[in-house]
């Protein structure tokens, strides 16, 4: 089995949002690696049953043609709209943040609000 | 046909309240009746054993969506009334926008549909709803804390929502199905398979970071903190027990058992101890949510009826005694000015007597003081086992818990104060009120013998010496501890902490 | 099947790519070019649905409304405390001299300023922590720490030493504190230490104040007042210095420092 | 200094390295599966009468689905009109958004044909690839290319923010009452009770052309609202 398929590809991916996640303190990137992670659950799903030989799962005419898995595809479409959801009330927010804070590092956000509250 | 109309009929009032602006309160408080019929009527058909499960469109269950009550869905249905109700009566006096009421009925709409949900990837769209919802509830008055408190929450729900789905991506791989008790009966077998081991881990910690549980969960000190009390009473009391739904959901099909059990004893201890050191009112309930979240994941794990039965109950309670507490804590925090509970105590003669009369109950619940609904609820949780180490932890749990309150109690002095506005009062009475009548009222989910049974005499007794041993260790116990760390409550230690616990729910998983 | 599996392999180095730019538009745009290629993989791998989904909503629209939210000019951010006809507040805008300088110094990079007021005390460090570019706002060059870059300095000024004259004993000038704008009208008001170093701007505030306590005394010496950088900015440093020896060879700078002090 | 300590890079990539590395190892993925979604590809013209199988699933077979994912899109609309309407938009910049003649005429040129694109991925939606929230997407995006060409300020004078929001919720009222209609005929909600029609033609697929046009229309609105919103406060991170 070819070891570059779209699930490994998709499990690096979200490694690598994660790490961006975590490690990038500027809160749009921090927003788009959350697009990154959530899009590489997409590929891997939409990757899931893709075969090689398969067609698209559209009917042209009887009889049984290759199709492939419609389901993830189906699934997929869900989570694509979800994801933008998610991205544009976050990015509403950061610039709800940015008017206050005149930042978007996180960390110095989250250190001003910290001193705000008090201990 | 009731359990598709309760939330699309929540969706369709959800759409209605930007038409109709100036009649959303009554409208909202109609629906609740017409929903309290509604799961009347559900809860007469299911008292005489039928068990509605429909398949959406009426399709087989193998390429539907399948939804179906149980005993779990109606009672949570029932909490969900109660809690809606008296936030609903709460803010009956406050002017707010119509956008308000519409998340309302979009949170109360996605809670019903997941409590009758069973299918996997459907559970996946729900839960980003309520994210959604209560992210946007969280930041409604615009105060900047509010903001990066639900800005937090919703990251970490999303990475976590993202998790899942990745398990759920596993599980369709392996198996072709997505419908919950398709997979019930597929997995027979496969128990110890290396993916469904890691596919569940998956599952759990996406679903424990929505569901309040402490190494998962560190957004929700802040966000449960920093709302305003209604939407604190509703989160604290319904969103995070939704979370809990789900976990009750997968633990029969996916091998759970022993990560549930140890991440119960987690979240239930770390959160006491954040809770008896944390002086500020709301933060502390907060804390507590965490903690009291572990007393229904252990019934959860340990899956015997009666402790499900148990965790059942104390989710009811919870949800109520939360709710009252909120509102109340929200409103004495109003009367005063004051957040901290030094300040609150010394400012108490400014402070309704309805308000305390609800701190009072609420705190008398949380407690387990009998015959209060916490004390049912914990009863049965232990006398569901035997095993002496849950036995510790639940009476670990049951002290501490008094402890963190005690601190509390020099509020409840008898003092004249100036009265409460009547719609504070009539929610205080809708949470408060089951809460006192809890012990009969459980007799409709117990059989008779066995309520008789679990409530004797020695658990009243029982419960009445954790308290009073609690009130003692408070005189004892040091009012400051060298600082607990709170760096973890910040959004990156909190992404890293969730993964170390991910990695905690696959190794127990492979040992359990 | 070839083409797959490049894209495939093209996918994380893309992502690694925008995730490790330092301009957020940068980034974004990353981020849509990942989206697009994610879509044509999508297509290869027969689902032509999700493709058109992705490439509409995942490429198009994130990255415009990313695109629409980002600051297309790139800011100057100066930290300073308020010093009088140096920089200052005047109701919602900022005026003074330094104000003007760096206001054409950021037009003349096709910067946006921004200017955040804080205490003198803690604007070196938020220039080392990199939370700015600049740091304004009277500071006279023999006071900065020497990590930091300083520009030459763009205005002559004095420095006053104010002893209380009931002390007990005269203190030694190296004894004697900084102050600054932003607490001098309280400390001086309250007395609460014995001596004070001022420069001048700071000094015409204070003399406001009733000195008839104090000795002053003008030290000697020649100092001006002048701009501080973070050590890592050398070459915003060296574009500054050009921008003021600009100004001063074509007399621009004593034009404006007439208008202020005259 | 906008770098993470160095601990917390170490920890931070130790962490993901072994998620990533027990993810992939306990996957136990070879290959896809010929058997998948064998039941769809089997029933699903018969059932539903669309020949796109997704679209099948999307707006039939798993519809419940598919009203939360609309609700979602909604309720970022909402978030994003609230939260922004609020704060104080740049008027002045919107009015100056017009650009350079080579966009304004290219502009021009595009917004037919992506227009038309739109509709054809929403009429289509279950004979070939497409459906409502692509179609409406990509509508909505040619509408932000019209506004970059003649000016925001123009498109919005034509579609009044408040009234495309009442609009938008309108036709969300309408989706949830015509997938609950099938209740006054004593069915199940969510049931598609059109004919199926003839494989391959326009009228097909049962009620799925209907779900399509309402979803296309509901999101090349909220698509607009969301565009605009974010027209006004351009800029300000």
């Amino acid at each position: 089995m070819n070891f570059i398929n779209g699930v490994t590809i998709a499990i690096v991916l979200f490694g690598i949002g994660l790490l961006g996640l975590i490690l990038r303190r500027d809160l749009v990137i921090k927003l788009l690696s959350l697009g990154l992670v959530n899009g590489s659950v997409i590929l891997c799903l939409v990757s899931l049953n893709a075969r090689p030989d398969g067609v698209p799962p559209i009917v042209r005419g009887p009889g049984g043609a290759p199709y492939v898995d419609p389901l993830p595809q189906a699934l997929v479409l869900s989570a694509i709209v979800i994801n933008f959801a998610i991205l544009a009330l976050a990015l509403v927010f950061v610039m709800l943040l940015v008017e206050r804070y005149h930042t978007t590092d996180s960390q110095r956000i989250e250190h001003e609000i910290e001193e705000e509250e008090g201990p | 046909m009731i359990i598709v109309l309760l939330p699309l009929g929540h969706f369709l009032l959800a759409a209605l309240c930007l038409a109709w602006q100036s009649g959303t309160r009554v409208l909202t408080l109609l629906s609740l009746l017409v929903d309290a019929s509604l799961v009347g009527l559900l809860f007469s058909a299911f008292s005489q054993g039928e068990t509605l499960a429909i398949v959406l469109g009426g399709w087989g269950r193998d390429v539907g969506i399948e939804l179906a009550d149980d005993r779990f869905s109606l009672v949570f249905c029932i909490l969900a009334l109660l809690l809606g109700g008296s936030v609903v009566a709460y803010l009956w006096k406050e002017r707010l926008r119509p956008y308000f009421y519409m998340l309302l009925h979009l949170l109360l709409g996605s809670v019903f549909a997941l409590l009758f949900a069973r299918d996997l990837f459907n559970i996946y769209v729900i839960m980003e709803l309520l994210t959604l919802v209560s992210f946007l509830l969280v930041g409604y008055e615009r105060k900047p804390y509010q903001i990066w408190a639900g800005l937090k929450y919703l990251l970490l729900a999303s990475l976590g929502m993202g998790m899942y789905l990745f398990g759920v991506a596993i599980i369709y791989y392996h198996t072709g199905t997505l419908n919950l008790s398709i997979l019930t009966t597929q997995l027979i077998g496969q128990q110890n398979a290396s993916w469904l081991l890691i596919a569940s881990s998956l599952l759990v910690s996406g679903i424990a970071i929505k569901a309040g549980i402490f190494i998962f969960s560190l957004w929700l000190p802040a966000a449960h903190a920093s709302a305003t009390p209604a939407v604190s009473a509703l989160l604290s009391g319904m969103v995070i027990k939704m979370g809990v739904v789900v976990l009750l959901r997968l633990a029969p099909v996916f091998p759970l058992s022993l990560p549930l059990e140890v991440l119960s004893a987690v979240t239930g201890l770390l959160g006491i101890i954040y809770a008896i050191y944390t002086y500020d009112l709301k933060r502390m309930l907060a804390f507590h949510t965490l903690s009291q979240i572990g007393y229904l994941i252990l019934g959860i794990g340990i899956g015997s009826e009666l402790e499900i039965a148990g965790s059942l109950e104390y989710a009811v309670g919870h949800g109520l005694f939360k709710g009252l507490l909120f509102l109340a804590a929200g409103a004495a925090v109003q009367a005063t000015g004051k957040e901290d509970i030094p300040g609150l105590i010394a400012k108490r003669s400014q402070i309704p007597v309805a308000t305390r009369v609800g701190l009072l109950i609420g705190t008398m619940g949380i407690m387990g003081l009998p015959p209060l609904a916490g004390f049912c609820g914990k009863t049965l949780l232990s006398n569901g086992t035997d095993s002496p180490v849950i036995q510790a932890i639940l009476v670990l749990l049951s002290i501490g818990t008094v402890i963190s309150f005690a601190k509390l109690l020099p509020l409840f002095r008898l003092e004249r104060g100036p009265s409460s506005p009547w719609p504070k009062t009539v929610a205080y009475v809708i949470l408060g009120l089951p809460m006192v009548l809890f012990l009969p009222l459980t007799r409709l989910f117990l059989p008779i013998e066995q309520w008789r049974e679990s409530f004797g005499t020695i658990p009243f007794l029982e419960s009445l010496l954790m308290v009073g041993v609690g009130l003692l260790l408070y005189r004892f116990l040091p009012k400051r501890l060298a600082n607990l760390p709170q760096r973890i409550f910040r959004l990156e230690e909190a992404i890293l902490v969730i993964l170390s616990g991910f990695f905690l729910i696959y190794l127990l998983s492979v040992l359990g | 099947m070839i083409a797959r599996t490049t894209l495939l392999m093209f996918l994380p180095l893309i992502a690694v790519f925008a995730l490790t730019r330092k301009r957020r538009l940068a980034a974004v745009i990353g981020m849509g070019m990942f989206s697009l290629i994610l879509s044509a993989v999508y297509l290869l791998l027969h689902a032509p649905d999700v493709a058109i989904t992705e490439a509409a909503i995942g490429a198009a629209l994130v990255t415009f409304i990313y695109v629409l939210a980002i600051r297309k000019t790139g800011r100057l951010v100066i930290v300073g405390d308020e010093a009088l006809g140096l920089l200052e507040r005047e109701g919602d805008r900022i005026t003074g001299l330094e104000q003007e300088i760096l206001a054409g110094f950021a037009h003349h990079l096709g910067l946006d300023l921004v200017v955040h007021f804080l205490p003198r005390e803690e604007v070196e460090e938020a220039l080392l922590r990199g939370e700015a570019d600049i740091a304004a706002g009277g500071i006279v060059h023999v006071d900065a720490e020497d990590r930091l870059l300083k520009t030459q300095g763009h205005l002559p000024t004095g420095l006053f030493h104010l002893t209380r004259k009931d002390a007990a004993e005269p203190k030694q000038a190296q004894e004697t504190e900084w102050i600054y704008f932003s607490d001098v009208l309280e400390a001086i008001r309250a007395q609460e230490k014995g001596a004070y170093t001022l420069d001048l701007a700071r000094f015409i505030a204070v003399s406001r104040l009733d000195l008839s306590g104090y000795a002053v005394e003008r030290l000697s010496g020649s100092f001006s007042y002048t701009f501080l950088l973070p050590p890592d900015r050398e070459e915003l440093h060296k574009r500054l210095s050009a921008h003021l020896d600009h100004l001063r060879q074509n007399g621009e700078l004593d034009e404006m420092i007439r208008r202020y002090f005259s | 200094m906008r770098r993470s300590s160095r601990g917390m890079i170490i920890t931070a990539s130790v962490l993901v390295i072994c998620f990533c590395a027990l993810l992939m190892m306990m996957f136990d993925y070879h290959g896809a599966r010929e058997e998948a979604g064998a039941a769809y590809i089997e029933r699903g013209t018969i059932d539903t009468g669309a020949a796109n199988l997704v679209s099948a699933i999307y707006l039939n077979y798993r519809l419940f689905d598919t009203l939360f994912e609309i609700l979602v899109f909604s309720v970022a609309v909402l978030g994003v009109r609230f939260y922004l309407a609020q704060q104080r938009g740049n008027e002045e910049e919107v009015a100056r958004i017009p650009e350079s003649q080579v966009i304004r005429t290219s502009a021009d040129l595009l917004f037919p044909p992506i227009l038309l694109l739109g509709i054809y991925l929403v009429l289509f939606g279950h004979l070939s690839p497409g459906g409502g929230f692509s179609g409406g997407t990509v509508a909505g995006t040619g509408l932000l290319l019209c506004a970059v060409a003649l000016g925001a300020d123009v498109v919005a004078r034509r579609f009044h923010e408040a009234a495309l929001e009442r609009l938008e919720w309108g036709v969300l009222l309408v989706i949830l009452l015509f997938a609950l209609s099938p209740i006054a005929l004593w069915r199940l909600p969510l049931t598609d009770l059109f004919p199926r029609g003839r494989l391959g033609s326009l009228a097909s697929g049962g009620s799925i052309l209907i779900y399509n046009a309402l979803i296309g229309l509901k999101v090349f609105i909220g698509t607009w609202v969301v565009v605009y919103s974010f027209i006004r406060h351009r800029g300000e991170i």
